[in-house]
């Protein structure tokens, strides 16, 4: 297998994959149907300070090649999170990637604190860009000053490397993508889902009780590996890319366009046994294509 | 356990109007238990994306045959009722706790209460009530006497009344105005339906032991995505279930209506 | 067809069905399988000062949902189009859009005066927001200020009202609606296409040959619903709304989220028929909807 | 005229390795002439979105029966490739100009060179030359032999040649390397194939008429999106074709290669 390993930031992984941020839980119910060792990491559900009990439902909806949702953060805050979450997934042999979420800084810095600390966390996500909660997150992934500074204070308290997840809602992506390396990041994942709505046939009104949700899924594919492309120039830190990764050959994309490792989100509803079957298609692909080893391929689009 | 299986179609058709009758077989058909559903992929391209969520309504081991029955409106499941015998089906399954058939005691009386395309899973659950040997009673509300079915099927079970809105067949109304009339002795009920009709049937037995099966919107079916959330009137910090994997089953009173 | 008719700023429509620009040339291909007076409007293909060969091919690939392009304005020039195009479209009684674009505002104010004085075109679409050119059109629609001056420049000589057409690439799009409002814009189109990329997947390098391309269809209409949304609740001038329209359900989609008239642009290439097809289902659907005329569903999202 | 038209599936078979040989019937054969491409939506979804181009190989208008030989290998082609006697496939065409049959002198000779899935539209040309007494020198080159067809079919219309890449089939090379050794004699050439091929022959034949298919990746198909560009050599303010509705067919000299 160590024609798929690599070395991120914090991590060592046995294989570029790992399931997105909200996809996955806390991993516990994959673990039923796998053994989530096979994964290279997991990216586990927002956690934010205080027990999170999301929007009202309807909280998904299909579109073309695509889905809404509007989860709404939902989650069992970090004590929980501390207490249950982590321990559960510390028998497997997979780093963990906590993806932090919350309204102030000092929620992020809270979160950060604490999480950081937990044995199977190896790194942060700094999710700046969940277009679903009113007050939050969002305007931190749309300001290059303000996601700036929030990356420096978490910096600070974090005890692991800190990745940041930028919005692709944004007239300029690069730019965002500066200010979080400037603040110290080690590492940027992107991207998370587009807003967008879907509206009831009949009624007219949006499907989703939010009104607006996040566009995730193979429709958002392109947007996604143009940003990464775009990023990979611009910064000299790692990327983990996604957005509407469903195989093998959506890893080697995104790997081309300059991710160093790649999240699987929607596709995991899709299918929930993708993660594991695109680390088996991978030695093939890297065959056809006469690599070697997968990391040779992070970036070759700009050769 | 859940598993993924491309089961294979061994008989469809369309047994009410838009309403289809649909027969896989495959070996995770061994794990089904009545109340629980599958998760079905449709088509294998990107179109439609997600899976759509189908209660199990017949369960025949020694076959290794399942039986769903689904109404053919949306995009997904007018692309399922065009499959033909011997095609494959993907399906994730079984999902979701099921139904308690062990809550009445041998000898006692259930009471079935359905709501159109909630009427299927009671089918298998009438089964294994009968053969524990509990009498059942249906009740069931259709729209119209167009998408009724399977009303010999469950004759065979036990009483049987039905109730349309239009009156086009039975009597007419909504399910609890007919149970207001026949008033039935019985010991447990389920119910499967809209929620309008659970919420009414919450209130209407207030001293009995009862069960209700929920729907709503999902994306996993195995409890990781939080999108088939439903509030519960329990006051602490888990004040939440997820339909797919907590229930779809949840004792009366368990579930915010 | 009353049903169906309604009134827009320069625009008496018999529908409010148009091909959107780009996707349908000059009308002279279409017009040659169906009769085009039974459109509502058409939106031809943006013309700027000279003569453009656009970019070099490929320049179309496929996208899960959608489709990426980036023809890069290729058009004959202000002269031909006032020479040949718009004169033969005269034959039909159809009201034109001519899409404006250019480099710089003088660019835009020449091609806006000469070209509506045509006697056909009933209203100017500015293309402010195409993708797909190096030095062009985009800066203007990402910069509300720029938006606005440009916007002033052209009501100033034009002969006809003045729609904009605004980019999704942004990250408020209700700032830029208010900006070209304020400006003097007597209706807003939208949306333009989506920045993404595609790469081949045996060499890694993008399949565009311009590198990145405009994405549309279905993919984006999420996007697209969302983005007439926020902005019908912000300006009160009409707009016309567009992106991944195939049908008369999302016509009335468009329309219940604030669309006043609906563009139709990857989907003529699926189907050419499309539009006439589309015009033709619309009633059946305002009969389920139990709805007289069409316009009364303008905005049923926001009651 | 160009019409669209859900034709029928009349036989569908592999003739080499992922290659198709399609029959359809409908009323737009009635339309078709050698060299013209029909443009197919695959499936009804938007998965996969666009049409694709594919040239007319065979027409037989008393049958209304038209033929097209595809290579499966993407998304759209494999779909296509999947369909069942009897199924609806929705085209678009007869599209572009075809390759002009009158350009060569009735008892002339015709020199038709072709690459790999740039050789069926030569099948009907070759028809329809031989069909005016014109006779026909068939020169194809293919990758290997397993990905060869329509020999005999070409070998009843006149000489027929093949050169593959790795020598499993014919002389060892390139067409041109096999048209260097073969010298023949003809009026006109028509041809059909990757881009470097139809370089090769442009300079190879410096008095000959000469007529060239192109291909690119094509939205509309009809010539009004632009997508489909070539340069051509005029240095006049008009200096690019359209393949889809310019061509695919162009005289020697006016693409710029
Ligand atoms: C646990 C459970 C059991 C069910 N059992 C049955 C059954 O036995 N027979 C039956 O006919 N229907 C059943 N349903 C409802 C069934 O899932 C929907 O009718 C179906 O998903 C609609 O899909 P579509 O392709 O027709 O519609 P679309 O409009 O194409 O669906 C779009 C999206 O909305 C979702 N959706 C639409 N309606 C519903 C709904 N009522 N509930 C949940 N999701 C919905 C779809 O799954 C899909 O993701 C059940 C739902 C749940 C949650
Ligand atoms: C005028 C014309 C005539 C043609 N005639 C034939 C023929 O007779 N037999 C045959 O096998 N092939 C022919 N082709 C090529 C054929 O169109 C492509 O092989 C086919 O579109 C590939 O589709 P796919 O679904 O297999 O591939 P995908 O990779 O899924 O295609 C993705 C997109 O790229 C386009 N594309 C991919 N390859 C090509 C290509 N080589 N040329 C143009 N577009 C492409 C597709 O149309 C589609 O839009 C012709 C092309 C043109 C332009
Ligand atoms: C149901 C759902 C919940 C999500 N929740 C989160 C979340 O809690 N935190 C986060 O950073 N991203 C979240 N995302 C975004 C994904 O992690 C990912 O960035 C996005 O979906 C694009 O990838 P995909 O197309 O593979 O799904 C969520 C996505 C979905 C579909
Ligand atoms: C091939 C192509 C060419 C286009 N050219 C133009 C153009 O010249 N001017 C313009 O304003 N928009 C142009 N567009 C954008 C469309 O007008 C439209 O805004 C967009 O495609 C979204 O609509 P759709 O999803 O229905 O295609 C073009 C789109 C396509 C696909
Ligand atoms: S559907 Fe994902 S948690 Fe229930
Ligand atoms: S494919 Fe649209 S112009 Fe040729």
């Amino acid at each position: 297998m160590s024609r798929l390993s690599l070395h991120l930031p914090g991590l060592d992984v046995k294989n570029p994959i790992m399931p997105a941020s909200g996809c996955f839980g806390f991993g516990k119910e994959f673990s039923n149907l796998y053994d989530l060792s096979k994964l290279g990491a997991i990216m586990i559900k927002a956690t934010t300070v205080e027990t999170r009990i999301g929007n009202p439902t309807p909280r998904v909806a299909e579109t073309a090649a695509g889905m809404l949702n509007a989860i709404g953060l939902q989650n069992p805050g970090l004590e929980q999170v501390m207490k249950n979450e982590l321990p559960y997934l510390e028998r497997f042999d997979v780093p963990i990637i906590a993806n932090v979420a919350g309204t102030t800084t000092e929620d992020y810095v809270e979160v950060a604190k604490e999480i950081s600390t937990a044995p199977n966390v190896k790194a942060l996500e700094l999710n700046i860009s969940c277009p679903n909660v009113k007050h939050g997150g969002i305007t931190f992934g749309t300001d290059p000053v303000i996601a700036r500074e929030l990356v420096e204070a978490v910096k600070k308290v974090s005890e692991v490397p800190v990745y940041v997840k930028l919005s692709p809602n944004v007239t300029d992506i690069v730019e965002i993508a500066k200010a979080v390396e400037a603040g110290g990041a080690d590492g940027i994942t992107m991207i998370n889902t587009l807003v967008g709505m879907r509206l009831d046939e009949r009624t007219g009104k949006p499907v989703i009780a939010n009104g607006t949700g996040g566009l995730s899924g193979p429709a958002v594919k392109p947007v996604a590996i143009r940003m990464v492309y775009e990023v990979y120039k611009a910064v000299n830190i790692p990327i983990i890319g996604m957005g509407g990764v469903t195989n093998a050959q959506d890893v080697i994309d995104f790997m081309s366009a300059g991710a160093s490792a790649v999240a699987v989100g929607t596709a995991n509803f899709v299918d929930p046994f993708v993660c594991p079957k695109i680390i088996e298609e991978l030695p093939g692909k890297l065959e056809e294509l006469g690599v070697k080893r997968l990391k040779e391929i992070i970036g070759r689009s700009h050769l | 356990m859940i598993q993924q299986e491309r089961m294979i179609v061994v008989r469809q058709s369309e047994i009410a109007h838009h309403i289809f009758e649909l027969t896989l077989q495959g070996q995770i058909v061994q794990d089904m238990n009545p109340g629980q559903f599958v998760h079905i992929r449709v088509s294998d391209s990107f179109e439609p994306l997600l899976r759509r969520p189908i209660s199990i309504a017949n369960i025949n081991k020694e076959a290794n045959e399942a039986t769903v029955i689904y109404r053919a409106e949306g995009r997904g499941t007018s692309i399922l009722s065009q499959k033909q015998v011997g095609d494959e089906v993907d399906v994730l399954g079984p999902l979701g706790n099921g139904f308690p058939v062990d809550a009445v005691r041998e000898g006692g009386t259930a009471l079935l209460v359905g709501g159109g395309i909630g009427v299927p899973p009671l089918y298998e659950l009438s089964h294994q009530l009968n053969a524990r040997g509990i009498r059942t009673i249906h009740v069931f509300g259709f729209a119209t006497e167009q998408v009724c079915f399977y009303e010999d099927q469950f004759t065979t079970l036990g009483d049987t009344h039905f109730v349309t809105v239009d009156g086009s067949k039975g009597t007419k109304g909504f399910v609890t105005d007919l149970l207001e009339e026949l008033k039935p002795e019985f010991d447990v009920f389920y119910a499967c339906g809209p929620l309008p009709m659970l919420r009414a049937l919450e209130g209407f037995y207030p001293e009995k032991q009862g069960y209700l099966s929920f729907e709503e919107r999902m994306g996993c079916g195995i409890g990781a995505c939080f999108a088939c959330i439903c509030q519960t009137t329990d006051q602490s910090d888990k004040n939440y279930v997820k339909v797919c994997s907590d229930g779809p089953v949840f004792p009366k009173g368990v579930v915010d209506l």
